[in-house]
């Protein structure tokens, strides 16, 4: 007998007990009841989200391809397969383990698409440093995603980092990973055509992440057994092998599908991939490796154990498979087979478990969340820009900001990530996306990671399409053309209407942004109950995005290369501070609007960088975000470690308050710098596009001078600077408390 | 002085990824039949400049907690003894 | 002969086994072919590449399991008959393990996992491996490991020095190791082991060609 | 059934980079004046399907020197216990 306690514990409604009921015509067994519960939860089912994710276009101006678990684009007869997906509870309880499996995880999704995995990327939020706690979190987390991306040999070729008190006991840990095959080598993730075998191969099953159904029980837990953990220890010399073992049999050709076991392991995969192939799945559980003893077959069918993929293989060819994953020492062993009736039909020793339309199981429920525009916007809005006194050394708040830790060099974090393996990163992390060539093309792929999530609370909407502008403005500085985008959607309670709004706005503003730009959104995540005891953590739509370089020739860095080139700034800079870091650090204020976005000045400030990087006119360009015009400089001056370039900027004369002018963060502006020869042309390309284009100085000594109107505001020497920004996290992190 | 001598071992009911490739390692040297289950952990030794036997014991108690072990995934146990 | 034969050793965890394969096939062209672990003889090569990695995912010590597998004797038959044999960060780790190179590897001073381009100074170039460059000759080339703090007795050490077999020193420490070794030969100048990752820098694209000059030189010396 | 229980620690002229970590980070959750040393080593547990401890002994130190410990900058010990 199943009672109203036992599935209202496993998260389902009564509502979702009485549709079941009504679908089966019968009382479900325990099995079906698990298998149930972990296929219409919100981490399965998207029950809340999926509503909303609708309207993200699927379309842009390179071919998309939306597949069943991660999603790509063509690019002559290469597909590019990328995703990005949250671990951020796992990696709050054990920051090591928890980042790890989430690389893990989502490198599954990439191979299994039948992409061999070239470059990871991550979105990390953490509490603020002061707390030793957070300190321990990012290093935990920094060393599991090194750990697990250096051993699978898969380069981690950028990300970002932000700190904020907003994370205080909720860490952000969204991992993003890209894959490439040949067009015709993709594999699907289902399972048809009647007769053929279902396999299970890869690591064996254990009680790892059944934490929730536990309840199923029918035993007391004893000691051990209660308190069994939810994190699970990453093996990434296991799936190097899976990885070689899985892009090899789907080379044979017999492999029809293949589907990771990820969350809800077994359920969710042999369910899928059936409703997803139109057939039925029918398999006997006392053929699956064990790797504990007494399992209950609930368990076996919603463990999370790592490492475990479903294959559907022609009939006739299990052997084949088989010899293949015995050659890497793995299991692989025929579980089903194919059947007509579009049943998932389960049997443990010959006798039935489960017995239910596969696609009852996966249709889960869509819910219409309420929501509600929150209380604390009215709030904290308006800014009066009139109390926000002027510092008095600008020096110091230069020198401040380029310590604050969502600003100072991340050199510690990617220093320990293999960024170089496998020989394509052409521009190595430390500018502002990272580039990896396509061997055997003249092509490359740029990547970047980005969403600043103080804009997004403080708007949503606008704060998500800056996201989306900012991570195509990184492309363009590094020569590319924005071709794609994978989000991670990082929210609170969805229950809450407050959270629900700050959701669907953001899935609103990066629609139109992404619309706009027209780029599509080719796969994505939503990690919902992002929470600590003083509320949600601020909205996260973090924003993964990949371009094209065509000619590998034509790849720009940020950093100034010569003495003597001119310094252009393009773009407007307006008088405007709501949500900038400078606010918050030296005015301790969270306040005001996010910055403006117009986003067809966006466009014409990227096409201009793009063009005057392809015609060979440029020798850098950065992007202004963070910490505005004095930040963005700076970095320009002393990014390349080897080759570290003054400059002289003295030609300014705005007429807003100076400290708008050099931290303020107004978006679409981006800084390049050139010979003087092609500033002519570099003129001629803005005014087609009608950029604004103002020359400020030029690059050359051992300082950094910022001048307005003969008014000398900043006066710092390279060393200064470089010591303070490169070394800051270093220091956060060495220092006791 | 005082000598800690620290085990930090992962929990039974967590995989161990490691002691699985040296039992490998193990039976494919020969110990094929004999092996039955191998598990990795750390040994941490700590000199303490100190004599008062309960507050080291406590100090330790509390380093293990702290940070020579995750309660979530690992189990930790220590020896006290007198050293020179 | 028209070209070398280099084999590169797939143990399960090495992934820097495409990379050399690419370098030497596509930047080289030399003949290159895969040594899978489980076979136990090294056939119709002249020189193998123990690449870079994490065998057996380096669990227990790095290169400890895979000195265990079953190609191990073979490698080592063939270095004792004089064979060129390269090991490339953990194809060096495995060599120490496996006894065919003297002294150890321990974690990195700064217990970090470390990637980076660094300069590494040539001290011997009257070796298979470094003919090619210049005298005292300064090059460019990325590390990426996590136990690199090379260790040897101070005995060991003097012998080192005596034959000249150390090969490699950085130009400045970045791991700890011992008289800054980067890269050591053995006495009988057929077995290099080096931490830094010349496959890495063999290509204009990648910032660096200076590590290309050592499979040059390996071809140079067998031609 | 016999349990081994294997120490494997970095010998004492050996500067053991992870000890001095742990030390230092010890050092900084404010045990600042206690610490004198400390050293990381592994500790292997080894579940043997057999019961004669002569047989046993005998080959886990032919495990400890083959595989489990490197001599060259390894100490190895070892206790074995009766268990079910
Ligand atoms: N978590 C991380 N992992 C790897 N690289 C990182 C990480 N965080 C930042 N980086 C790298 O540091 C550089 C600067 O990052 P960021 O300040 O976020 O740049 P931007 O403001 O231009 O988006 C980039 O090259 C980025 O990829
Ligand atoms: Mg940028």
């Amino acid at each position: 007998m199943i009672t109203s306690e036992t599935y209202r514990s496993l998260g389902l409604t009564d509502k979702e007990y009485q549709k079941i009921l009504s679908l089966l015509k019968r009382e479900p067994t325990v099995t079906e009841l698990a298998m149930f519960a972990a296929e219409w939860s919100e981490h399965c089912g998207y029950v809340s989200s999926r509503n909303l994710l609708k309207i993200l276009p699927k379309t842009g101006k390179y071919k998309t391809l939306i597949g069943e678990d991660s999603g790509g684009i063509f690019v002559d007869d290469i597909a590019i397969i990328f995703k990005m997906e949250s671990h951020n509870h796992p990696s709050q309880v054990e920051p090591k383990q928890g980042a790890a499996t989430g690389v893990g995880g989502i490198i599954r999704d990439i191979f299994t698409a039948g992409a061999r995995p070239i470059a990871s990327l991550n979105s990390l939020r953490f509490g603020s440093l002061s707390e030793p706690y957070n300190k321990y979190l990012l290093q935990g987390v920094v060393d599991g995603i090194q750990f697990y991306g250096n051993c699978l040999g898969v380069p981690t070729i950028g990300g970002e980092i932000y700190f904020d008190e907003s994370y205080n006991g909720n860490c952000l840990v969204n991992a993003m990973s890209i894959g490439i095959a040949k067009k015709n080598e993709l594999a699907k993730a289902c399972a048809f055509g009647e007769g053929n075998s279902i396999m299970y191969v890869g690591a064996s099953t254990g009680r790892d992440g059944i934490g929730g159904c536990s309840v199923l029980a029918s035993h007391e837990f004893s000691e051990g057994d209660a308190k069994r953990p939810t994190v699970q220890i990453g093996d990434p010399f296991m799936e190097k092998c899976l990885i070689e073992a899985t892009l090899e049999i789907l080379s044979t050709g017999y492999v029809l599908g293949i589907k990771d076991m990820g969350a809800a392991g077994l359920t969710c995969a042999v369910s899928e991939m059936a409703s997803d192939g139109e057939s039925g799945i029918d398999m006997e559980l006392c053929n699956i490796p064990l790797r504990e003893k007494h399992m209950e077959p609930w368990e076996i069918m919603v463990s999370e154990s790592q490492a475990r993929m479903l294959v559907c293989v022609k009939a006739g060819k299990e052997k084949a498979i088989k010899n293949i994953f015995s050659k890497w020492d793995l299991n692989a062993v025929t579980i089903g087979k194919v059947i007509k009736d579009k049943m998932v039909r389960i049997w443990d020793n010959g006798k039935i478990l489960v017995e239910v339309k596969a696609d009852i199981l996966t249709k889960a429920p869509i819910y219409d969340m309420p929501y509600k525009k929150p209380e604390y916007m009215k709030k904290i809005n308006n800014l009066d820009i009139d109390v926000v006194h002027e510092p008095s050394d600008y020096n110091i708040v230069l020198l401040n900001l380029l310590k604050s830790p969502s600003i100072a060099s991340k050199e510690w974090v990617y220093e320990q990530y293999d960024h170089m393996i496998q020989l394509n990163t052409v521009v190595l992390p430390g500018s502002d996306a990272a580039v990896i060539r396509l061997k055997g093309t003249n092509k490359a792929i740029a990547a970047t990671t980005d969403c600043n999530s103080r804009y997004c609370y403080l708007n949503p909407y606008r704060g998500a399409q800056i996201a989306v502008a900012e991570a195509a403005r990184n492309l363009v500085c590094s020569g590319a053309e924005p071709a794609s985008v994978t989000d991670c959607l990082n929210f609170g309670n969805p229950k809450k209407p407050d959270r629900y709004w700050q959701f669907k706005n953001c899935v609103q503003g990066i629609t139109d942004a992404c619309e706009f730009f027209d780029v599509s959104v080719a796969s994505g995540n939503v990690s919902f109950y992002n929470e600590n005891p003083a509320g949600a953590v601020y909205p996260t739509p973090a924003i993964g995005m990949i371009g094209i370089i065509d000619d590998i020739n034509k790849v720009c860095t940020q950093y100034f290369k010569n003495e003597d080139d001119l310094i252009i700034l393009l773009g407007i800079s307006l008088e405007e501070l709501g949500g900038s870091e400078y606010l918050k650090l030296v005015h301790e204020l969270v306040r005001g609007d996010a910055p403006e976005l117009d986003l067809k000045m966006e466009r014409a400030v990227q096409l201009t960088t793009l063009e005057a990087i392809r015609d060979g006119l440029v020798n850098s360009a950065h992007d202004l975000s963070e910490g505005g015009l004095a930040v963005g400089l700076a970095e320009c001056c002393m990014s390349n470690k080897e080759k570290l370039i003054g400059a002289v900027v003295d030609n300014l004369n705005f007429d807003i308050r100076t400290d708008a002018l050099l931290f303020g963060e107004s978006q679409s502006r981006i800084i390049l710098s050139c010979a003087e020869k092609s500033l002519n042309q570099i003129k001629k390309i803005a005014k087609k596009h009608k950029t604004s284009l103002q020359v400020i100085g030029s690059t050359g000594g051992n300082r950094f001078i910022v001048s307005n109107n003969d008014n000398k505001l900043i006066d710092l020497s390279l060393e200064k600077l470089q010591d303070t920004w490169s070394n800051a996290l270093r220091r956060d992190i060495d220092s006791s408390n | 002085m005082l000598k800690a001598k620290v085990y930090v071992n992962l929990k039974n009911t967590v995989v161990d990824p490691q002691g699985l490739a040296t039992k490998n390692a193990l039976k494919s040297l020969n110990y094929e039949r004999e092996i039955e289950e191998v598990r990795v952990g750390k040994l941490i030794d700590i000199r303490l400049d100190m004599s008062d036997r309960k507050k080291a014991e406590q100090m330790i108690d509390e380093m293990c907690k702290k940070l020579l072990s995750n309660p979530t995934i690992e189990d930790y146990s220590f020896t006290l003894e007198e050293v020179e | 002969m028209e070209f070398l034969r280099f084999g590169v050793v797939v143990f399960p965890g090495s992934n820097c086994d495409h990379d050399c394969f690419y370098v030497l096939n596509n930047v080289l062209k030399q003949d290159v072919k895969y040594i899978w672990h489980k076979e136990i003889e090294v056939r119709d090569v002249d020189c193998i590449v123990l690449p870079g990695g994490f065998s057996y995912g380096d669990y227990l010590r790095t290169g400890a399991i895979a000195r265990f597998s079953p190609i191990m004797q073979g490698v080592i038959d063939f270095a004792n008959k004089g064979g060129l044999v390269i090991g490339i960060c953990n194809g060096f780790q495995i060599l120490l393990e496996a006894g065919l190179l003297p002294g150890a590897m321990l974690r990195n001073k700064n217990v970090h996992f470390i990637c980076k381009h660094v300069h590494i100074k040539l001290l011997n170039k009257n070796t298979p491996f470094t003919n090619l460059y210049k005298k005292d000759e300064v090059l460019k080339i990325p590390i990426a490991h996590n136990e690199g703090n090379y260790y040897i007795d101070e005995k060991g050490l003097k012998t080192l020095k005596e034959n000249n077999q150390i090969v490699f020193q950085y130009c400045a420490n970045p791991n700890g190791a011992a008289d800054n070794i980067a890269g050591i030969i053995n006495k009988e100048g057929n077995v290099l082991g080096m931490m830094p990752h010349p496959e890495r820098s063999s290509e204009k694209e990648l910032g660096s060609q200076d590590g290309l000059f050592i499979f040059k030189s390996i071809v140079e010396w067998v031609k």
